[in-house]
């Protein structure tokens, strides 16, 4: 009897598990970003325009855009000044980066990567403690849990399936948080990325990973990094909400990511956003971005920068005079000054942390080891007596 | 030569009680475990309605509900990855890797940070994270499926190594790994998931804790040094040198249980007292454990040496295809050969014969 | 000077680079598989119905599928028998996989993986030796380069970075050929997928990825897996075309395949698809499928049966007399008796072979313990003289 | 105690030529090997347009256009994957992994297919691929910057893996790596990028191949065992040991060159002469190569040995932060340390004055 023959008069029907398991048509982004500062109604994406109590909280961005560029600025000068060992600025992305700050509640978390030192200043951290590891004193200045800002993270991506264990830990327990990751463009071509999104999907953790588009990774322009129509688009692959913002306009990223946090916090699952924006600086202070970029490609964005963009906004709604503008560069410049004095400051590092924090109890071959450098330095204090003070 | 499984007992005594598989220790381990801590996690893949394809986490999914004993995505990286986060917030997250060589995708994350998130955070944000791997060969398993890998493990800093070789240990090693505050990859010997032995669940004998080796048989010619599969191979050898009789051979066999931390103590004082060693694992010789193990008995005890330490470990090649494994796993007479080398006359003799000792 | 007042009279506009860099639509899958068989006309996907030209094609499919059941059959008795180390069968996966092997010109290459046996032998490979690896007798029985075909492979989704990078090699070399690489469902959610696919897009390769959907990766249900819309959305991610396909409808699936592995040699550059299909059997002959699916849900893709589809359109069309399918099952069981024959001989592998090919010449320590062996296998030989044939 | 980044000569000779680089060696290098075989291919992340944070990749781009050194998207597994395949096609792929630890998300590729394509297909699809690293520390670069894993590529059956400690050797060890027909892991020490020496780019001297040890320096009291960035600190040790005076060592050098193969003759033979040995590497102590060198020697020479080999190298730690990095380096003091110890007196001194030994 063949198979046919077995059915009988079964007509053969498509099994149930064909059918489209979501439907993706929301979870496809906007064909070109949100944005919200000098847009007219009509012209807004699909989370619409700020609404006029947004007053605060775009005098908050401002202030914090201002501080921030500043800030950039003033790392920098530190890497001239050998009092930070390498510096990758995000200059140009303060939007992104400021937006992240605030726009999260005391609860949540924040898993930002080398570049988002900003974003962690803006959430309220130390800036010293958060440059700790540019420096070179330590692998991490702040105390992550205390802070709730995850250290930062330089392999690239590998912080996404950390974002989505401690989003998916929390919602186990029934704890009311959202988490924040952030990454790069070329961070999402890594397996890492697809691997942790997925599980963010099938957890329905309550993650938004947000892509700071900035055009390059390194010198490799996106063009090479990925073929795809947006990396927001990506997000229909794992069956979460793709969005795609514009990165310079921090009143827009701030609105995307609250969206999206939100509905994380009331049970609604991940989100992918993209924000388009770009890096005005070099990948650090020890690349040449002559070599792949012209210096015209950075003029065009120049135009769309996210403190004009912001300072326009205010100035056309009425809600920045001189005196406040005035009040926030000397803000800004007070703050450069003192992270510049506190970070030429000498800090003289205890070789025996080598050792105190490997295990939680050392190993009797750290011991050992512990032991032997203790000998070393006790040796060498004879001979070079306060050298040791760098 | 006879390299076949073997699946006898290697702590020998507890004949009053009831058998027990390592597989069943293991299972109730992981159980007692999540029973008393409520932050103790299971994640892998299949390891939740199949119960593991090894069946160590049988029945856990269905007692402690899916999200404490989790089937995942199919993706390791993403696993260990998200334990990293889960640990970050607290739990004691227990992954089990499907095989060995399925592990690797996962290295990244083991090597740059489950090994180092408390160093970086300086103690602030601790992995008691335990990594289950079942290892090794003997089992027929097609490419890919016996893998030892534990060298990689054994360089990494801030794992700890552990791989029980009892029932007992199976049980009291899986628990101690996963009640430690620092990340431990806990290797599981494939072959001897079906090793049985007296032991009682409702009251499991104390074993020594992670760092501690143990000598499970005494012996004064020399010391016989394995860890994992390989400790019933070393037992077996022991007992043949003593029958076979002509040699008369009577040697001791250091079971190590943990290669990270290291008890030098232990080893060292069995090398001391007999004055030969030989090591043995499955992972390939050249740049295994076998060679750190060697090295530092011999910086420890080498007025006591009547011979260099050797070895005898899988060959330097890639894990064979099941038809040919037996001459690849080191098995008794391997060991043997290797006892009779140690320079019971003071003159050195190459391994095989010839190609050696140039 | 504010940056504002820098930009003067510059209203801030989108940089270019915010435009969909391709547009998406064309990429997204239809939303119910591909199907050719038994469809009328009106009822087609967007391949559009197979002409009456596909005659020849249809009777090749129809035979290729009988016999590789019969095959599938023998080899799960072969396990029984001890003579395969293990099997994991297609049984219900058929129709791709004779697709599979079918659809390739004598140029392509197919990378397969563990399950894919049967796809490498309907490419026309001695089923024996593409056993091999499951017999134990060696880890890859037949010459990869001469039959285009990769060995089998287990680590999952690793084959798919090798698929791309041959096809993009072939590429370079102007050859004029395509790649088949296939995946299961579970496979998908490995960051290799998410990496090959990426490169695939970006280097626009000569590469097609089918993705056998069977419904499980061992015991692990796809909606645990994923919870993607389908994972032909994937496809959009990545910047390449998604397809979805029927897996069961042997004509379908060599159509989707045909017309992107067509596309993929003219330029076209890579296509995801994705069959839905299902694995009939356990996970391998090893496994107890019982524990994690009912028998009813089994049973409901019986009435979808690769087989039953075929052999329905081939009566309906009048194709298939009672003597050719009779001939076809003959053939069937010749290859089967066969294939039991060889597979019963003993094979004694050379233990010298462990140390012939780790390297193009042994290293001084193989020499060593290539000696050592040879020793102890003459020691052995001398103390059981036979017993080496097992 | 001084480990400052040191970028003397370790060659020696060469005077009279024009210095170059080790950068500019390894990039003339890629540049030849392109030039004479249209099947080399580099990939990599900003190796292109960029020529590779290092520069090793520099003007290749240009010259060689961008699909023979293309700029990849930014993942490794997919690099080396990729190339696996590419190398199945017959070309010759020469992959550049940005730094060390960046690697790790290439291991399973490594592991599981680099290093056993060729054994699982019986020499049918060779794997005549190169995988760059640059490793090592002593740089200031932040964590993940300065790992040295030569641990688990020596662990590796089915790998090669070679490293340069001079600039002649790294123009003709990279050569004879991109035309070896199997995987070579190529390492490059970071700290020595820019270290000089006189080296004509238009005449390379000829250079042993891959597998051979280099003695750089002859010694009688003991025999120093170094490769890539602890080569020049056992040459400057040497001289030290020299110079200082009231000991009065005579040290030879050894330069590895290879860690597999491994060259036993040249140093079993080194060490029969001395009788002493210390090897000294930069990695983490506990399974590193050291251990496996040590116990190699030690089987070999063990009748000339007048005290143990000794190892000195990086801590058992992470790779610590810039500013403590000095601390965790193998330096020329801790090299003399070492020798010290080596029982000169026949008794046995432990490390740093307290703690081992027992
Ligand atoms: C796994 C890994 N590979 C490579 C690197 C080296 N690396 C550091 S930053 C960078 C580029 C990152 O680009 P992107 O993700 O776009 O972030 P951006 O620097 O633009 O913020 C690279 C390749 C790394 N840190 N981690
Ligand atoms: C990297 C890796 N992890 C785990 C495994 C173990 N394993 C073998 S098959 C399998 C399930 C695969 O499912 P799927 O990709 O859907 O393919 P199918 O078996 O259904 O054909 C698993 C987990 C493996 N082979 N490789
Ligand atoms: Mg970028
Ligand atoms: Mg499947």
């Amino acid at each position: 009897m063949t198979v046919l023959e077995q059915l009988g008069a079964h007509v053969p029907v498509p099994p149930p598990s064909w059918r489209p398991r979501t439907d993706p048509a929301p979870l496809l982004p906007d064909a070109t970003p949100h944005r919200a500062l000098g847009v007219r109604d009509a012209e807004a994406g699909s989370a619409g325009r700020a609404g006029s109590g947004d007053e605060e909280l775009l005098l908050r961005l401002y202030a914090a855009v201002v501080h921030g560029r500043r800030y950039n600025e003033q790392a920098t000068a530190l890497t001239k000044q050998g009092r930070l060992a390498v510096y990758p600025s995000s200059t140009g992305q303060e939007a992104c980066q400021v937006a992240s700050g605030l726009v999260l509640r005391e609860r949540d978390w924040l898993f930002p990567s080398y570049r988002d030192t900003l974003a962690a200043v803006a959430r309220g951290l130390d800036p010293v403690e958060v440059l700790s590891l540019l420096r070179g004193d330590s692998h991490n200045g702040y105390d992550a849990r205390e802070q709730r800002v995850a250290p930062l993270c330089t392999p690239l991506a590998t912080q996404l399936p950390h974002a989505v264990g401690l989003a998916h830990a929390a919602r186990l327990k029934g704890d009311d948080l959202a988490v924040l990751a952030l990454v790069g463009d070329g961070g999402t071509s890594e397996g890492d990325f697809h691997e942790a999104l997925n599980f963010a999907a099938v957890w329905q953790a309550p993650v938004v990973v947000l892509v700071q588009n900035n055009g390059f990774a390194i010198s490799v322009p996106l063009s090479k990094q990925t073929a795809a129509p947006s990396l927001a688009h990506k997000a229909v692959g794992y069956g979460m909400p793709g969005r795609l913002v514009d990165g310079n306009d921090a009143l827009a990223v701030h609105e995307v990511l609250d969206e999206a946090l939100e509905r994380a916090r009331s049970g609604g699952g991940p989100t992918l956003v993209e924000a388009v924006t770009y890096r005005v600086e070099a990948h650090t202070n020890a690349d040449d971005a002559t070599r792949y970029r012209t210096a015209d490609e950075v003029e065009t964005w120049r135009a769309h920068d996210p403190l004009a963009l912001l300072e326009r906004e205010l100035r056309e709604r009425g809600l920045l005079d001189e005196e406040t503008a005035r009040r926030v560069r000397e803000e800004a410049e007070q703050k450069a000054a003192q992270l510049r004095e506190r970070m030429h400051q000498d800090v003289a590092p205890d070789p025996q942390e080598l050792f105190a924090h490997v295990y939680s109890e050392r190993t009797p071959q750290l011991r050992e080891q512990e032991a032997q450098l203790r000998a070393e330095l006790a040796a060498e204090g004879h001979r070079t007596a306060g050298e040791e003070q760098r | 030569m006879s390299t076949a499984v073997r699946q006898q007992s290697a702590s020998g005594g507890a004949a009053e009680r009831k058998p027990a598989t390592m597989g069943q220790a293991l299972n109730r381990a992981l159980a007692d475990a999540m029973a008393e801590d409520p932050a103790v996690h299971l994640l892998g893949e299949d390891i939740g309605t199949l119960g593991g394809v090894f069946r160590v986490t049988d029945g856990l999914a269905e007692r402690f509900g899916p999200d404490r004993c989790a089937d995942t995505p199919l993706a390791e990286a993403g696993i260990l990855g998200t334990a990293v986060g889960m640990a970050m917030y607290g739990l004691r997250p227990v992954v089990e890797m499907q095989f060995d060589a399925f592990a690797l995708p996962a290295f990244e994350q083991l090597v740059s940070h489950v090994s180092r998130m408390r160093n970086r955070t300086r103690g602030g944000l601790p992995m008691p994270l335990t990594v289950r791997i079942p290892y090794g060969g003997g089992i027929g398993g097609v490419e890919h499926h016996s893998d030892s890998s534990e060298a990689y493990y054994a360089a990494t800093p801030g794992l700890h190594v552990v791989t029980p070789a009892t029932v007992a240990d199976a049980y009291g090693l899986l628990r101690a790994a996963i009640a430690s505050d620092d990340p431990v990859v806990f290797l599981e010997p494939k072959r001897l998931y079906w090793s049985k032995d007296g032991w009682d669940p409702e009251a499991p004998e104390p074993v020594p804790g992670i760092g501690a080796a143990v000598v499970r048989r005494p012996g004064r010619s020399a010391t016989l040094i394995g860890y994992g599969p390989s400790v019933p191979v070393c037992l077996e050898a022991a007992e043949a040198a003593r029958e076979d009789g002509a040699e008369g051979w009577d040697l001791e066999v250091v079971d190590l249980r943990s290669l990270v931390p290291f008890d030098e103590e232990t080893v060292a004082a069995s090398v001391r007292r007999t004055g030969r060693a030989v090591v043995v694992h499955e992972s390939p010789g050249f740049g295994g454990p076998g060679g750190e193990i060697a090295a530092r008995i011999t910086e420890r005890c080498f007025h006591h040496l009547e011979a260099p330490v050797l070895r005898v470990a899988g060959f330097d090649i890639p894990y064979p295809p099941p038809m040919l494994e037996r001459h690849h796993l080191p098995g008794v007479d391997r060991v043997l050969d290797a006892v009779a080398r140690l320079q019971w006359e003071s003159t050195w003799v190459a391994p095989g014969g010839d190609g050696g000792g140039r």
